[in-house]
């Protein structure tokens, strides 16, 4: 609750500097109210607090907002030198990020289905607006659009399997949802076309197949701090929301969902990992990647087990640790030679070390290499499924890994192995800081993965 | 008023499922065999509200009002959304004086 | 007479939905729309949801249709522009239509809910047992709305304007 | 404690070798190194040869999931440690006279694959195991990657996504006895009293077997490997051939054969068809190869072929062979290389067809490549004697024709690297052999270091097997017992 | 004496190591020295071990000097045998290894090469004696083993040839398949014995069935194994190739010693062996073709050391062809003989060479006889003896084996005598091509031929008087003679009295000996009467003649039927399974996946209208799934 009031408050006041011109206190002032925020978070922990029936705060929750929250952070970060001197819009940037984060917040909390549609549509038309930020770039306006038309779309079938699941149920609130389920042994056969729509509703948000269309041309043409912010942030919350509603309220119901879940599983996995391997620009591959990984975390709800969440959890934040510092550098990349190609990487490292560096960290990580966090974050994914022995699944999953080592080492390549015009890159002070501290935390969670292991 | 109302009452519920979903396919119908963004987003209303009447009849049904409630989130919602897609439709056309879909497909592959 | 009533309605609001995707004109699409939305109105008064039905009528009738007419007239778009799409387009649609819709009342198959609706509370659709609700348990989510409404504002604004400035 | 230093010295020297000036990191590298074998030497005077675990740790790593810090030493462990430690330094001297771009970062890499693979060689947890196993692919991959040749990239790719692929099929496996293990850990001696039925222990073996199998490689698990040996850079391949390959010997000794005997006695046919083919196949295959480091790879391909057959043959002289071949494969096979990239450095050239007449002009070089050939086929009195002896012994108590068949090596072994040396050293000198300078320096001294390994370990090999006699016996006996119990 | 038995092989290990590590500093004069005197030392230990043991009852000692492999039951120490039959073959080798090497200091003096040469001398007397001590398989083996290596380098000793490396190569690998059987008869030893000691095995072994198959094998890899290092069929084709390398080697490792060493081993054996009758009828026949084979292609050989080459094949074969019946003595004695005037006729021929300054062709040879005096003398002698004329010693040896043959069969005996009466022949023919008649070389060649240098004569002559005199040590019964090396010999292997009468026995000799003299006086009618030269090597010739010449096309056909074969299967494997197969299934692997990536990604059609399309097929999908799963 606190959370959410300080995010939303921060986002006036950054909404009412820019008004006033005061351009320069708006990074500060963002900064001041997600580390309170933060510190909300890290205050209530282990509270188990109760909103209204509406929210609830408990330690999954916080969690997952504490790692958004962290995650928008390090974004806010990347804005120096990310906009000109001319810009207008910057408040409005701010604003709607913290908007859509506040939106986030809701969706990692929601107790009741109103809740989490509204924390949906609070953050998907921040993300409309901010992904066709740029008025005058084609792309932008495009990737605008097709999110905006695809996404509205989807929410109809979110909000028809919400009707039916309410029509089946005649509530809203995840417990009594849930309840209904486990005493009526047979449950309206309203409520599986609802659970199926909503599974289809959800899967939109988080780019799973065959609901990912628009992922890769909504990542291409966005802005490229608002990319990172879907691909990590946004992504973060829309599981935290469908592992809230699917390993809770419908958890009963496991049996039945699990095969398309399966299905769009696998789908989502082999789309995003092949589709990867043949892409000529950086942003779109990671954009794929991302649809991949979006597979490997749905493991989690494969087979429920009561640390489902905690290591959706922890590959979400290997997750937006390793995109963020891959947008990071690709930012700076494409400040400087203006192409998002793998060729403007080629022979980076010479002159780039710690960048450099800092990818191929996140690389590996993306990847699943041990000592990275994305190592432990598959390694829980597959131990989960593996509790239920479906060997089948976790053999195809290695063998789209396999696919995935291919195209997350093709930048490694180009920095490393390829000789290129030895571009240096101008790395502000900020910029480093993230990249310094993504990739610290990259490895300590590779490493000694139990500081997060035991916060859940 | 009161009286016809009352008398109306005997429609089934599975009528009222049919017909929202009836609505509902024609808005998805609509999505697909139209190009022109206005149009297709017309038809996204038209799924909207398909599931307002659905969540009505349900909430009728169950007589619980929160049903109703909801609906009244999704018209505020919608008018949200109207109003940030018209304002995307109107930029997009700005810059390339055409609102038909087909027209992007820049960014692919 | 009975529940005769509906089925007319009902069979309105299918047409006036057909009619609003077959329509040529944008234009007359909005308003084959706006007659649905109007037939909308009528169930929710049968379904004695008045308070929705005015809401309906204001918000959608008055307001939304109103949004789009503005739009397509301000981008002059009044014209049979669209080019149709291919033949096989639509065929692909109509079966994709017709599939969805077999499946989706396919999967509804068991409905047992065959019972018909009867009001218990004939004041459930009233001002007075929604605002109770709304700004009961919905307190949070009615608040939280507002964030909606705001961020659609502030999108609007920005992305509305003509403005030459461009971000890095 | 001992062991935890023995584990991350080469680390820490990793960590430090990166931040000095470019030349420094070589010499401290190499210092890292130097102290690390005598560390190692330290432990190895303090180490009693029987079958216990000695210098263990035992710490709380990832105590949510059941993972620990457990490592220790023993013979079998002791040997490979020794192995490593003792050429690391060797190969970090053999690249002191050559001209390294990015020093720093190659020496830093050596170091750290070398912590890699001593955390495989002692982990005690199959979670510790399998870090090291990917610790150690990882700085591989980029030595060779950055500084291997032509087309380094795409092969290198193939050979990681190959090894890689194994081993997380590995980590399935390891997975699946993580959770039949009732106390829900990794540790080796849960896994070894897990008595799965025997369809259960025939997948998990396979799943263990890829890894194991491609990383040797063995037979049809091979193709990535003399590609990669070829472009890696002569350090690479030395630490490619000369310990990673021990790798997977080690892991099927450690970690397959007492745990799933069942699995491993159900396939013993066919993995020793498969690496009885491999020694023919590749033997055969290195008879025409124009590459010299193409040729040296098959011929390690058909040696590990050798191995692989001695262990799965199951009896003392076998493993013992295997053991005492381990070390010994590693020395020449180190050796070989050094040869070759000594050649390469000077002639710019690996075709054997350009070179001719050296032994004239480098009669150091060519005396001190003899004795490294000589103990590649396997001459009594060398080190490749005693190995492939026993091994052959081994294999041959399973099965005379295998033995008749895996006996080849002796003979096609003979021809080849006869073939390689004879085409090198012996005959006219030509225009570009003419002026080929003499061995010395680093080179001269590791070259002697290895000749000197060749000879002392074929001709008193007993120490390597006094220090593996008791684990092996042990091995046997708790396979044995386990058979016995299997359904 | 005994107890300084390793003195034996370490002296020569020391002097390798002296000569090999000063090869470029020690003088000339220095390496010889110091090469030839830890022979000699070697020797005079030997000599003392000899006499030691005929004066000790007990006539087996081990020496042990440490354990060298030992792994589970097997357990091989380094441990030295000292009996009658090795401190006979100790004699021998250090001996004749000591005039050898005397020899070559002066043979070999100009070479740059000096220091080397000498320490591979060294190296291989020190393998050689190993290979004798060895008090169980495997140590003789490693000297077994070791003496292929050294032949190996000897003959490559001049590299730059690329012939002769290919020649060194080819020796090495044929003793490898050798080798191969060697060893599967000490892995079938070890199963079936459970050691591989000599003086386990064969207590053991005396106490089995004759004839079981396990011993079958054996025998038949060890015969194998044999083989391969004493250059029978079909594995001798090296030897004539050995001939590449410097002839006092030719002399030492392909005359005297090495090539004994299957002889050596099978003796060793013959308790072993005389349980598998199947093997040695084997042998007997492998031996006799062997003998035959190599006979007659030495009638038609031009090249001096390639008579000589395949004279020793020839030599060979009958010691096996002894082994194969049963006289194991016999044939050891032989092998003594053997050495005495093999060595005599390679130092000879290597003298020869010297000074027709490295020429090996008798067509350009002849009428040396007055200019090189004891050369000619001292090959007269060795002819003789290698022909088989009493009472000479390769009359008695000869004899001895071809009586044990007649016991046998009488077919063999017949063809043993052709190959006597063959021998006879060619020799003659070299020896008359070589000596007589006129110089057939250039004008400005004959100026320069001269007689060798003392060093080199010495051990002629002394190897002469051995020749000659050879035949005392085993001197037959029947002449009244005391049989002292069968006596001697009888505690180890395995002797059988030979049961013919006296009269057959004289019959017997008689009938070779005319012969023998026939054929010489044929020889003698052709190339001294006749004057007959050899004619060029791109002549015609009698079919015949050319069969033997071209050494029956062995080398031809092993080409065809092994080398070729191999060689295309290798580049099959390499180029088809390797490349095609295997990698291209791996990289189809790869190849499949990008191509559906590039297939997969045209799904990506930027266009929303078909996205949607996707997206609501997935969804009816689903739906359908719902549709029949409730």
């Amino acid at each position: 609750m606190n959370i959410i009031i300080t995010i939303s408050i921060t986002a006036f006041l950054v909404l009412y500097a820019g008004l006033f011109k005061a351009k320069k206190a708006l990074l500060p002032l963002t900064l001041v109210g997600l580390f309170v925020a933060l510190g909300f978070v890290c205050a209530s922990w282990s509270g188990n607090e109760s909103h209204f029936g509406m929210m609830q705060t408990d330690n999954f929750a916080l969690a997952f907002s504490g790692l958004c929250i962290a995650g928008t952070l390090l974004i806010f970060l990347l804005t120096q030198n990310y906009f000109s001197a001319k810009n207008d819009n910057k408040a409005e940037y701010y604003t709607l990020i913290l908007f859509a984060l506040a939106g986030m917040i809701m969706m990692v909390s929601y107790q009741n289905m109103s809740m989490l549609f509204i924390g949906v549509e609070i953050m998907s038309v921040s993300l409309y607006i901010l992904a066709g930020i740029r008025k005058n770039d084609f792309a932008s306006n495009e990737a605008s659009l097709k999110y905006f038309l695809m996404g509205a779309f989807s929410t109809g079938f979110l909000l028809f399997g919400i009707a039916l699941v309410y029509g089946a149920t005649g509530s809203f609130d995840l417990d009594a949802i849930q309840q209904h389920l486990i005493d009526n042994k047979a449950v309206s056969p309203l409520f599986y076309p609802g659970v199926i729509l909503m599974l289809i509703g959800l899967s939109f948000k988080i780019g799973a197949a065959p609901f990912h269309f628009w992922t890769p041309d909504v990542y291409e043409g966005s802005p490229t701090l608002i990319t990172t912010f879907m691909s990590t942030v946004v992504k973060t919350a829309g599981f935290a929301a469908f592992l809230r509603l699917f390993s809770g309220a419908f958890a009963p119901l496991h049996d039945f969902w699990v095969a398309p879940l399966l299905i769009i599983v696998c789908l989502t996995l082999l789309v995003g990992n092949v589709t990867a391997l043949f892409q000529k620009k950086f942003k779109r591959m990671l954009a794929y990647s991302s649809i991949s990984h979006a597979g490997y975390m749905l493991f989690a709800l494969v087979v429920l087990t009561k640390n489902s969440g905690g290591n959706v959890f922890i590959y979400a934040g290997a997750y937006t640790f390793a995109s963020i510092i891959a947008f990071a550098v690709l930012i700076l990349v494409k400040q400087k030679t203006g192409s998002d190609d793998f060729e403007s990487y080629n022979g980076l490292a010479r002159k780039n070390p710690l960048t450099a560096f800092t990818l191929t960290v996140a690389m590996l990580s993306l990847a699943g290499i041990p000592l990275t966090a994305g190592f432990i974050g598959k390694y829980l994914m597959f131990l989960n499924v593996m509790q239920e022995y479906q060997t089948i699944l976790v053999a195809f999953a290695i063998l789209n890994a396999l696919v995935g080592f291919y195209y997350y080492f093709r930048v490694i390549v180009a920095m490393y192995f390829k000789d290129g015009q030895g571009v240096e890159l101008n790395t502000p002070l900020q910029y480093k800081v993230v990249l310094v501290v993504s990739a610290v935390a990259t490895i300590v969670i590779g490493i000694y993965p139990d500081v997060i292991l035991q916060l859940i | 008023m009161e009286n016809l109302t009352q008398q109306l009452q005997g429609v089934p519920l599975n009528h009222y499922i049919w017909l929202c979903a009836i609505i509902f396919t024609i808005g998805v119908v609509g999505v697909l065999t139209r190009r022109n963004a206005i149009v297709i987003f017309m038809s996204v209303e038209l799924m909207l509200n398909a599931v307002n009447l659905l969540l009505t009849a349900f909430s009728v049904h169950s007589n619980d009002p929160s049903g109703q409630v909801f609906v009244f989130f999704i018209m505020a919602l919608a008018a949200a959304e109207v109003a940030v897609g018209l304002s995307i439709i109107v930029m997009v056309y700005r810059n390339t004086k055409s609102i038909d879909i087909n027209v992007l497909n820049r960014l692919k592959w | 007479m009975s529940t005769q009533v509906f089925y007319f309605v009902a069979t309105l609001s299918i047409l006036f939905s057909l009619m609003v995707i077959f329509a040529k004109n944008p234009i007359h699409s909005v308003l084959y729309l706006i007659l649905t939305f109007f037939t909308f109105t009528v169930h929710y008064v049968l379904l004695n949801a008045q308070f929705l039905a005015v809401v309906n009528f204001i918000v959608y009738m008055g307001a939304i249709m109103v949004l789009f007419l503005f739009v397509l007239m301000l981008l002059n778009l009044n014209k049979e522009t669209e080019p149709a799409k291919s033949p096989l387009v639509k065929i692909a649609a109509a079966i994709a239509g017709g599939c969805l819709i077999v499946t989706l009342i396919g999967s509804f198959k068991a409905v047992s809910i065959s019972n018909p609706l009867s009001l218990k509370n004939p004041g459930l659709g009233l001002v007075e047992n929604l605002g109770k609700e709304l700004f009961g348990p919905f307190l949070l989510p009615f608040e939280l709305s507002s964030l909606l409404l705001l961020a659609a504002m502030v999108g609007a604004v920005i992305l509305a304007k003509k403005d030459h400035t461009e971000e890095a | 404690m001992e062991l935890l230093i023995l584990l991350f010295l080469p680390l820490a020297g990793a960590l430090i070798s990166l931040f000095p000036g470019k030349q420094s990191a070589r010499y401290g590298a190499f210092a890292v190194s130097i102290l690390s074998l005598a560390w190692t030497v330290g432990l190895l005077l303090r180490f009693t040869p029987d079958a216990t675990t000695q210098f263990a740790v035992d710490y709380d790593w990832i105590s949510q999931m059941g993972i620990r810090f457990h490592a220790g030493i023993d013979g079998i462990s002791m040997l490979l440690v020794l192995l490593t430690n003792l050429l690391v330094p060797l190969i970090i001297w053999s690249s002191f006279g050559r001209n390294i771009d990015r020093p720093a970062a190659f020496y830093a890499l050596i170091l750290f694959m070398q912590t890699g693979l001593l955390l495989v060689f002692t982990a005690l947890d199959a979670f510790l195991f399998y870090i090291g196993w990917e610790a150690a692919l990882i700085p591989i991959y980029f030595i060779c990657a950055m500084w291997g040749g032509k087309d380094r990239v795409k092969v290198n790719m193939k050979f990681f996504v190959y090894t890689i692929g194994g081993s997380l099929f590995m980590l399935l496996g390891i997975i699946y006895l993580y959770l039949q293990n009732p106390e829900r850990n990794f540790d080796i001696q849960a896994f070894y009293s897990l008595n799965l039925d025997r369809s259960q222990q025939s997948w998990v073996f396979w799943a263990f077997f890829i890894a194991f199998a491609i990383k040797m490689p063995v037979f049809p698990f091979h193709t990535w490997q003399p590609d990669t040996y070829t472009t890696a850079p002569t350090q690479g391949t030395m630490l490619l051939s000369g310990i990673m390959l021990k790798m997977g010997i080690y892991g099927v000794i450690r970690w397959l054969l007492p745990v799933v005997p069942g699995g491993f006695q159900d396939w013993t046919p066919t993995v020793i068809v498969l690496s009885i083919i491999g020694i023919v196949y590749a033997s055969l295959i290195a008879f025409k190869q124009k590459d010299g480091k193409r040729l040296i790879a098959y011929s390690s391909i058909g040696h590990v072929g050798l191995i692989v057959a001695g262990i799965f043959a199951l009896n003392t002289q076998g493993l013992q062979g295997a053991m005492v071949q381990m070390l010994s494969h590693g020395i020449n096979v180190v050796g070989l290389f050094l040869v070759t990239d000594i050649l390469y450095n000077r002639l710019q050239t690996n075709k054997l067809d350009e070179m001719g007449g050296i032994a004239k002009v480098a009669p150091k070089f060519a005396a001190v490549a003899l004795i490294i050939v000589l103990g590649t086929v396997a001459l009594p009195g060398t080190n490749g004697f005693v190995g492939e002896f026993l091994l052959l012994l081994g294999v041959y108590e399973y099965s005379l024709w295998a033995a008749v068949f895996a006996g080849l090596t002796i003979i096609f072994g003979a021809v080849y690297m006869l073939r390689m040396y004879q085409k090198v050293m012996l005959g006219q000198t030509n225009a570009a052999t003419a002026s080929f300078a003499d061995i010395k320096g680093s080179e001269q001294a590791v070259l002697y270091i290895i000749c000197l390994l060749v000879i002392v370990l074929g001709v008193y090999p007993k120490p390597i097997l006094n220090l593996t006699e008791a684990p092996v016996q042990q091995l046997l006996e708790q396979v044995n017992q386990k058979l016995s119990l299997v359904k | 004496m005994i107890n300084l038995v390793w003195l034996v092989p370490l002296l020569p290990l020391l002097g390798f190591l002296i000569n090999g590590l000063g090869r470029n500093t020690l003088s000339k004069t220095a390496v010889g020295f110091a090469g030839s005197t830890v022979i000699l030392a070697s020797f005079l230990i030997s000599l003392g071990i000899f006499f030691e043991l005929g004066g000790s009852a007990l006539k087996s000692h081990e020496v042990f000097l440490f354990d060298w492999i030992s792994a589970g039951d097997l357990r091989i120490p380094l441990s030295f045998l000292v009996d009658p039959l090795s401190s006979v073959m100790l004699l021998i080798v250090t001996g004749v290894g000591f005039l050898i090497h005397l020899y070559s200091a002066g043979y070999m003096h100009e070479d740059a090469g000096f220091g080397k040469f000498f320490s591979y001398l060294n190296l291989f007397v020190f393998f050689m004696l190993l290979l004798v001590l060895g008090s169980n398989y495997i140590v003789m083996f490693i000297g077994w083993e070791g003496v292929g290596l050294c032949s190996y380098l000897l003959i490559g000793f001049w590299y730059t040839n690329t012939s002769y490396a290919a020649a060194a190569k080819k020796a090495f690998v044929m003793n490898r398949i050798g080798d191969l059987g060697f060893l599967l008869g000490v892995f079938l030893l070890f199963q079936t014995f459970g050691s591989l000691e000599f003086s386990k095995i064969f207590p053991m072994a005396a106490s089995m069935v004759p004839g079981e198959q396990t011993l079958f094998l054996i025998t038949l890899f060890l015969f194998i194994g044999a083989c391969g290092k004493s250059a029978q069929l079909p594995l001798f084709t090296w030897l004539p190739d050995a001939m590449a390398g410097p002839t006092p080697v030719s002399a030492l490792i392909h005359a005297a010693t090495m090539v004994t060493a299957g002889i050596y081993m099978i003796a060793r054996s013959s308790v072993l062996f005389d349980l598998a009758p199947l093997t040695q009828n084997i042998i007997a026949v492998v031996g006799l073709a062997t003998a035959l084979v190599a006979a007659l292609i030495a009638l038609t050989q031009t090249d001096i050391k390639k008579v000589l080459a395949y004279s020793t094949v020839s030599q060979l074969g009958y010691m096996f062809l002894g082994l194969g019946v049963g006289a194991y003595t016999g044939s050891f004695f032989h092998v003594i003989t053997h050495a005495f005037f093999k060595a005599l006729l390679f130092l000879g021929a290597g003298s020869v060479i010297h000074a027709l300054h490295h020429e090996q062709d008798m067509r350009h040879m002849g009428g040396l006889k007055k200019k090189l005096p004891v050369t000619f003398m001292t090959m007269l002698v060795g002819t003789i003896a290698i022909a088989g004329l009493p009472p000479f010693s390769g009359f008695f040896s000869k004899d001895e084996i071809l009586a044990h043959v007649y016991q046998h069969s009488k077919v063999m005996w017949a063809l043993g005598v052709l190959g006597a009466l063959l021998t006879a022949f060619y020799m003659f023919r070299m020896l008359y091509l070589t000596f007589y008649s006129s110089y057939r070389g250039t004008h400005h060649a004959e100026e320069h031929i001269h007689e060798s240098p003392k060093s080199m004569t010495i051990p002629l002559i002394v190897l002469a008087i051995l020749a000659a005199a050879g035949g005392i040590i085993n001197f037959p019964a029947v002449f009244g003679g005391g049989e002292w090396l069968h006596h001697w010999l009888s505690p180890v292997v395995n002797t059988h009295e030979l049961e013919l009468d006296h009269s057959t026995e004289y019959m017997l000799m008689g009938i070779s000996v005319v012969g023998v003299l026939v054929s010489i006086a044929i020889a003698y009618n052709k190339y001294v009467k006749g004057k007959h030269v050899p004619v060029p090597d791109a002549a015609e010739r009698p079919a015949l003649v050319k069969l033997s010449y071209h050494k029956f096309y062995l080398d031809e056909i092993y080409d065809a039927l092994i080398r070729r074969p191999l060689d295309a299967l290798s580049g099959f494997f390499y180029r088809v399974v390797d490349k095609k197969i295997i990698d291209g299934l791996i990289n189809g692997l790869g190849w499949s996946t990008n191509e559906a990536s590039k297939g997969l990604r045209l799904l990506q059609s930027g266009n929303v209208g078909f996205y949607i399309f996707m997206m609501v097929f997935g969804i009816i999908g689903l739906l359908l799934y719902t549709y029949l799963s409730i």
